[in-house]
């Protein structure tokens, strides 16, 4: 520190900004009404909270749905009353019907995979928090940042509507994989349409539903690229930004270059139902009774294809996001600058590179070339690399740290445990060999399960506790934070890890139900301790509805800094007012994660701190003067 | 280029990055393993120079050893070696960057250009380079109709109208969408981001082919026993 | 750490990743307007593999187009695409002149441009569907006995990709129109970016006309 | 808190290398030849991932347990550091180097099975799956199979593959819902669906294969033990998908033979018998 350079001459000379760019395309002044305030708001920190009430919503369902596929699968044939009188198709006399078992188990896939893992971290905590930790005032484009979230809502309300039109929810999966999912209609398929109902049945509107949803995202995704890119404020160079921000700039990458390939898929498909087209049907298949002669020429594997190229992606949308909070938390937590923040920044590119190039190994035994196949699965267990980086550099983190155990830090900490615990199991199924047996078993489930669901929901949890004073200006209570921490992270192993070993007896995943097989008895006892767990774990999860729910009234009022973190939503009041910074334009003197740092009063050193050199230079300069270069001068208009 | 990098931050200041190489200085807690690492640091970046030759040979290899080159299988188990190889020398590179061996043009803008709006508005091109860049679309497109109006043999065909249509695609970029006349920093960024996920969409095509020959409406799908 | 690296430091202070800036100096709407164009053509590029995929993968696939009319009219919807995307670019470069007026009459132009080609390609369509009975779903019988290892998906190709450009194109005139309408208000930076969408869509007919026409060419 | 987490998260690992370790809920024996080397490839793997599980998360835990703020002086700071470029380089090499080489052993069993065509003298059992059922087709004593054709498919007389009766070599065809293989003999399954994609899977065969419709999917492995087993389908095919059961017998070479020379009326009684003879599991011979 002592050999210290003055740090101004980072900043542009205030001639290169004689000629700022008023491209002030985000200015808007607070709103007044409700409606402009809570509902059609361009606010980004408004729809950052909608964006995460959506995710609480749908996770809420999700979970639920979850808790009805266990006790299908653990007492089969049971009937629940209260089932019936909320679907009296689906659950006749409240017994679950199978069709009724894989509506639940594509509903429960398609809402946490597109409403939860993709809304919550990106939509919610990334556009509330992107633009505060670069020192934007807001996105780059306001309204369509409000339209994106408009556009998520309605797919969620179509969503939601395919679960109770007539004929039931869909029943192809979240990957709806054709020919069922093409022509299950003319297969007698519940929730799959028929000829009298061509179009307003539970797989159209899936389908529907997440054409919307690619839409909405990659509307989204530009948004978050442009807004990173063009308005960082003085000094936040991309190297200073927060792990978070690398996060959801890769993350925006990718949604921006997978989601438009889903959704061309998705109007195939659709065709496919509605106008007897046949890209993914083949010719001479045949009901039993007449061959589809409609169909010809198509294949399945096409579709496989599209919706992985979109779908491999995908996952890493889901977590890549948690990553970045859990650096963000555990080094604020631990005290001490990240471990390798470059090799952080790097690994994460890594991984979302490399997460195009091997979409394949979710169809080594979908009749793709074999040759294929081989390339794809050495590239997968290359990504293994950087997760292991990543993994390292956390532990590396806490290395020498002076941790605070805070629930957000349990989080983080539960984060990097369970990272490990879903990721490492990638290297068998990852494997083309390995795959023959473990394919489409319950050993992927608890795979994926572990690694893009419940990491990437404990890297949610931490950001909620984190920055839940910044944005209700309130703590959430630690008590009933940690309360909650040790059975849902206790719960979620007691879930998934035996997941790993039903699947290497063979447990098959999307079965209605295990009584038809006799080599699945071995594993009853477990199945069953599985559903008790699950069920413990659903219910601690509503200790987290009422602390968030109670807190945003009845919480303790919060500081500015409650964590003495480092970034710039923290400089801040808490909430940030409409513009963020209160019209001041802030000047980033140094990288994100300077905890600790040796001859510094404090132990740690804001990112908007000057050095003890400089303190006669203004550190704020007020918006408006002539060196605001940032893209933020609309308040002088 | 050093993508999405500054300088600033290289040098070290309270940046959050790892410390170059010449100053490892202030990593006290790990004194013991830098000792043990220093030497190996060499090592390790010629291990990984070596893996790197190792994929090109491999790579060059598969390309020698296919009959048809021209088959995707081929041309993709080529790139996947040489992308392993370009993973491998990522380190040695990053090396031979911090030392100051490698350099990559630099894209900072010249002091005092205008920027976007305000001030005259740069606009490079004139009507006469626009209407030469018309007249090449129009030829490329008669030379196209013409391949079409002489029936050439369907591949040739195929290969050529890509290529022309490839032609006509970056002259409208470069020079309608003002492409060439804006920072390469641009350029680079969206061109091979594009490139490279429509090429990885061309690893669908082994299974088209595939698809083709294991077709059940195709009269001899299968070889029946006796025919082996 | 030591002057020489600040020395370095100093050199590309007035970087563009510093922040303050816009690193790639174009600003907000173009920027954005890149990327969309970006997703888009991964839509356009993902429905031209597919198109692609069931073509390799059929033993046999339709070439109906004759010459005449077929590929003469297509070449001549060609012409009015590149065309308008010539005088797209005139009007930008009125517009950054600021010559208000050129830039509106260059704009209503382009419009003229696209619509002519609208009118051409529904046309066309009709054509197609009325005379030839071209179905999304099935081949005209004439052709299913011409070609008769050929899958019914020729139309289903035809209508989704040139549909979907379509509607591209619709829908840039209708963009067009407004910033017509509005030159007067609006920034040279939204000329420009409307400029961007335009050549887009012209540039994807550019592999939609020889991969769907001239790739489908009747031999005589 | 960060004693009780790293305590926590010890004890968890334990117990999930326990569950593996313990043996009580493992795979079914191989029956193939190729299970030995999946088994082999299979036990590496998770070796080397419960090494790196195991490592990882003692690590994490021995962190917890050591820097706890609460366990340290009262204004002591935290080491100040931005990492180590060395460390990173060992461990992404280390990690390269473990993780490529065992995505290149694992494509062994793969390449064995996938690259070459069924050995000479295999048993051609052609499989066309349906909604929810699977449909073996045997050539019969004549070893010539007969035409099919979609047309043809009737599942009201009980002709679920669309079988030509009249066709050459169909006479004496035989379509069975079970699949029954002759042991140390290869088998080449064509794989076809007539609907929509299924799956075959047989556990103790380590095997597994999409069945996609409008594809002919030919696949080939070898059976070493005589037994009956389950086999199941792996690919959502609809409402009944976890009904879609049939069995796989593998059967002696004298009593394959003899079942396959039978004309079709009594192949299927023969497999009925059969298929009650055995218990379920294999057989020792």
């Amino acid at each position: 520190m002592a050999e210290a350079e003055t740090i101004h001459d980072v900043i542009q000379p205030a001639a290169a900004h004689a000629h700022a760019p008023s491209v002030a395309a985000h200015h808007h002044g607070p709103p007044t009404g409700f409606i402009r305030k809570y509902i059609f708001s361009v606010d980004h920190k408004v729809i950052g909270i909608q964006y995460l009430l959506l995710a609480m919503a749908a996770v809420l369902v999700g979970m639920l749905l979850s808790v009805l596929m266990r006790m299908n699968l653990t007492w089969p044939g049971t009937a629940w009353p209260l089932l019936e009188i909320l679907f009296p198709i689906g659950a006749k006399g409240g017994v679950m019907t199978p069709e009724f078992y894989l509506s639940l188990v594509t509903m429960h896939g398609t809402m946490m995979v597109f409403f939860v893992l993709t809304t919550a971290p990106q939509g919610g905590f990334g556009n509330y928090f992107l633009p505060i930790q670069i020192g934007a005032e807001d996105m780059a484009f306001p309204t369509l940042n409000m339209l994106s979230f408009w556009v998520t809502f309605v797919g969620f309300v179509a969503l939601i509507a395919a679960a109770f039109v007539e004929g039931g929810g869909p029943t192809g999966g979240w990957t709806g994989y054709p020919t069922l999912s093409a022509i299950g209609g003319k297969l007698n398929v519940p929730g799959m349409g028929s000829a009298q109902n061509l179009w307003w049945n539970g797989q159209n509107l899936w389908i529907i539903s997440i054409a919307i949803f690619c839409v909405a995202s990659l509307l989204g995704a530009l948004n978050f690229i442009t807004t990173l890119l063009n308005m960082r404020t003085r000094g936040m160079s991309l190297m200073r930004m927060p792990l978070t921000c690398w996060s959801w700039f890769t993350t925006a990458i990718l949604a921006l270059l997978a989601f438009p390939v889903l959704l061309a898929a998705g109007v195939l498909l659709f065709l496919d139902r509605t106008a007897d087209t046949s890209f993914f049907v083949p010719g001479g298949l045949s009901d039993g009774t007449r061959v589809l002669t409609e169909h010809n020429g198509g294949s399945p594997i096409l579709w496989q294809h599209l919706f992985w190229f979109f779908g491999h992606p995908e996952v890493y949308i889901a977590i890549l996001p948690g990553m970045g909070v859990t650096s963000h938390v555990l080094s604020t937590f631990a005290r001490k600058p990240v471990f390798g923040y470059r090799a952080m920044v790097f690994a994460m590119f890594a991984i979302g590179l490399l997460g195009f190039f091997v979409w394949g190994h979710h169809m080594f035994l979908s009749g793709m070339s074999p040759y294929t196949g081989m390339a794809f699965s050495v590239l997968t267990l290359t990504i293994g690399v950087p997760s292991a980086i990543k993994t390292f550099n956390w532990i590396g983190t806490l290395w020498g740290g002076r941790i605070r155990f805070t629930t957000p830090m349990l989080f983080a900490i539960g984060f990097v445990s369970l990272f490990v615990a879903g990721g490492v199991t990638g290297i068998v199924l990852g494997q083309t060999s390995l795959d023959l047996s473990m394919h489409d078993t319950y050993f992927v489930l608890g795979h994926f399960h572990l690694v893009m669901g419940v990491a990437a929901i404990f890297g949610m949890f931490a950001g909620t506790y984190f920055w839940f004073p910044k944005m209700f200006g309130r703590m959430m209570s630690e008590r009933l934070g940690k309360i909650h921490f040790w059975p849902t992270f206790i719960g979620v192993y007691a879930i998934f890890i035996p997941f790993h070993i039903m699947g290497i007896v063979g447990m098959p995943r999307r079965y209605a139900s295990f009584e038809e097989y006799e080599f699945l008895r071995v594993l009853d006892p477990v199945v069953l301790f599985v559903t008790i767990a699950v069920i413990i774990t659903v219910a601690a999860q509503f200790l987290f509805w009422y602390n968030f729910f109670w807190s945003i009234w009845k919480g303790e009022p919060a500081g500015d800094n409650p964590w003495e973190a480092t970034t710039l939503e923290w400089s801040t009041s808490s909430p940030p007012p409409h513009d963020n910074f209160g019209g001041r334009v802030l000047t980033v003197y140094r990288g994100p994660y300077e905890f600790a740092v040796p001859g510094a009063p404090d132990d740690y050193v804001m990112q908007t701190t000057p050095d003890a050199a400089e303190e006669n230079q203004s550190p704020l300069v007020q918006g408006g003067s002539e060196i605001s270069g940032n893209g933020h001068n609309g308040h002088k208009h | 280029m050093r993508p999405f990098d500054q300088p600033v931050v290289e040098a070290g200041r309270v940046g959050g990055e790892l410390p170059s190489s010449g100053s490892g200085g202030r990593l006290r807690a790990f004194a013991p393993l830098r000792r043990l690492t220093a030497d190996t640091d060499l090592l390790l970046n010629g291990l990984c120079v070596l893996f790197a030759v190792g994929f090109i040979a491999l790579a060059v290899r598969s390309a020698a050893m296919s009959g048809a080159f021209i088959s995707t299988d081929s041309l993709f188990m080529t790139a996947v070696c040489l992308m392993l190889a370009g993973v491998f020398m990522v380190s040695p590179a990053l090396m031979l960057w911090e030392r100051g061996l490698l350099k990559m043009p630099s894209f900072a803008i010249p002091e005092g250009e205008a920027l976007i709006d305000e001030g005259p508005i740069h606009f490079e091109g004139s009507m006469r380079l626009f209407l030469n860049v018309l007249g090449g679309l129009l030829v490329l497109t008669v030379i196209e109709v013409a391949l079409a109006y002489f029936q050439v043999p369907l591949y040739i065909m195929l290969t050529i109208l890509i290529g022309l249509s490839l032609i006509k695609a970056a002259l409208i970029v470069a020079y309608f969408m003002h492409l060439r006349f804006e920072r390469m920093s641009l350029v680079l960024t969206l061109i091979p981001i594009l490139v490279v996920c429509i090429c990885l969409l061309f690893i669908f095509f082994p299974d088209s082919t595939r698809s083709l020959n294991l077709r059940t409406t195709r009269a001899g799908a299968v070889a029946t026993p006796e025919a082996r | 750490m030591s002057t020489e690296a600040h020395a370095v430091d100093q050199s590309t202070l007035a970087a563009d990743w510093g922040g303050g800036t816009f690193p790639y100096h174009v600003g907000h709407k173009k920027l954005g307007m890149w990327l969309f164009i970006v997703s888009d053509a991964m839509t356009f590029s993902a429905l031209l593999i597919g198109y692609s995929y069931v073509r390799a993968s059929s033993d046999e696939w339709p070439a109906p187009f004759h010459f005449y009319p077929s590929v003469v009219f297509s070449t001549v919807m060609t012409l009015c695409l590149l065309a308008s995307s010539f005088t797209m670019v005139m009007a930008v470069g009125a517009s950054a002149r600021r010559d208000k007026r050129a830039a509106r009459r260059w704009i209503m132009l382009t419009m003229l441009g696209g619509l002519t080609f609208l009118v051409l390609h529904l046309y066309e369509w009709y054509h197609l569907i009325h005379d030839y009975g071209l179905k999304p779903f099935s081949l005209p019988a004439e052709w299913a006995r011409e070609w008769p290892n050929a899958p019914p998906l020729f139309g289903a190709c035809f209508f989704t990709i040139t549909g979907l450009h379509m509607f591209h194109v619709l829908t840039g005139v209708i963009y067009l129109g407004w910033i017509a309408f509005k030159i007067r208000r609006v920034r040279h930076e939204d000329v420009e970016v409307s400029g961007l969408y335009w050549h887009f869509v012209d540039l994807v007919w550019m592999f939609v006309f020889p991969l769907i026409y001239l790739m489908s060419v009747y031999a005589e | 808190m960060g004693r009780a987490l790293a305590v926590f998260i010890w004890v968890m690992t334990l117990a999930t290398v326990w569950m593996f370790v313990d043996g009580r809920w493992w795979f079914p024996e191989s029956i193939t030849a190729h299970g030995p080397a999946y088994d082999r490839q299979f036990l590496i793997s998770i070796i080397v991932v419960g090494l790196t599980f195991a490592a990882a998360q003692i690590g994490l835990g021995v962190m917890l347990w050591r820097y706890g703020s609460s366990r340290r002086g009262g204004n002591e700071r935290a080491v100040y550091s931005h990492g180590s470029n060395r460390l990173e380089v060992v461990w992404t090499i280390v990690t390269a180097v473990i993780f490529v080489s065992l995505g290149l052993m694992g494509q062994r069993v793969w390449a064995q099975l996938h690259f070459n065509n069924a050995p000479a003298g295999s048993a051609q059992i052609r499989v066309t799956a349906q909604q929810f059922q699977w449909n073996f087709h045997y050539p019969g004593a004549d070893n010539k199979f007969g035409r099919t054709d979609p047309a043809k498919i009737a599942d009201a007389s009980a002709n679920f593959i669309g079988l030509d009766e009249d066709s050459p070599g169909a006479k004496d065809d035989v379509v069975v819902p079970t699949l029954a293989v002759q042991v140390d003999r290869p088998v080449e399954l064509v794989l076809s669906a007539r609907d929509v994609t299924h799956s075959i899977w047989v556990p103790e065969l380590r095997f597994k294969q999409d069945l996609v419709p409008g594809l002919n999917i030919s696949v080939h492995f070898t059976p070493v033990k005589t037994g009956k087993f389950e086999l199941a389908c792996a690919e959502l095919c609809g409402q009944l998908h976890y009904k879609m059961k049939s069995y796989l017998l593998v059967l002696p070479e004298n009593e394959y033979r003899e079942m396959a020379a039978l004309p079709p009326a009594q192949f299927k009684t023969r497999m009925t018998e059969l298929l009650k003879k055995y218990p379920l599991g294999s057989v020792p011979h």
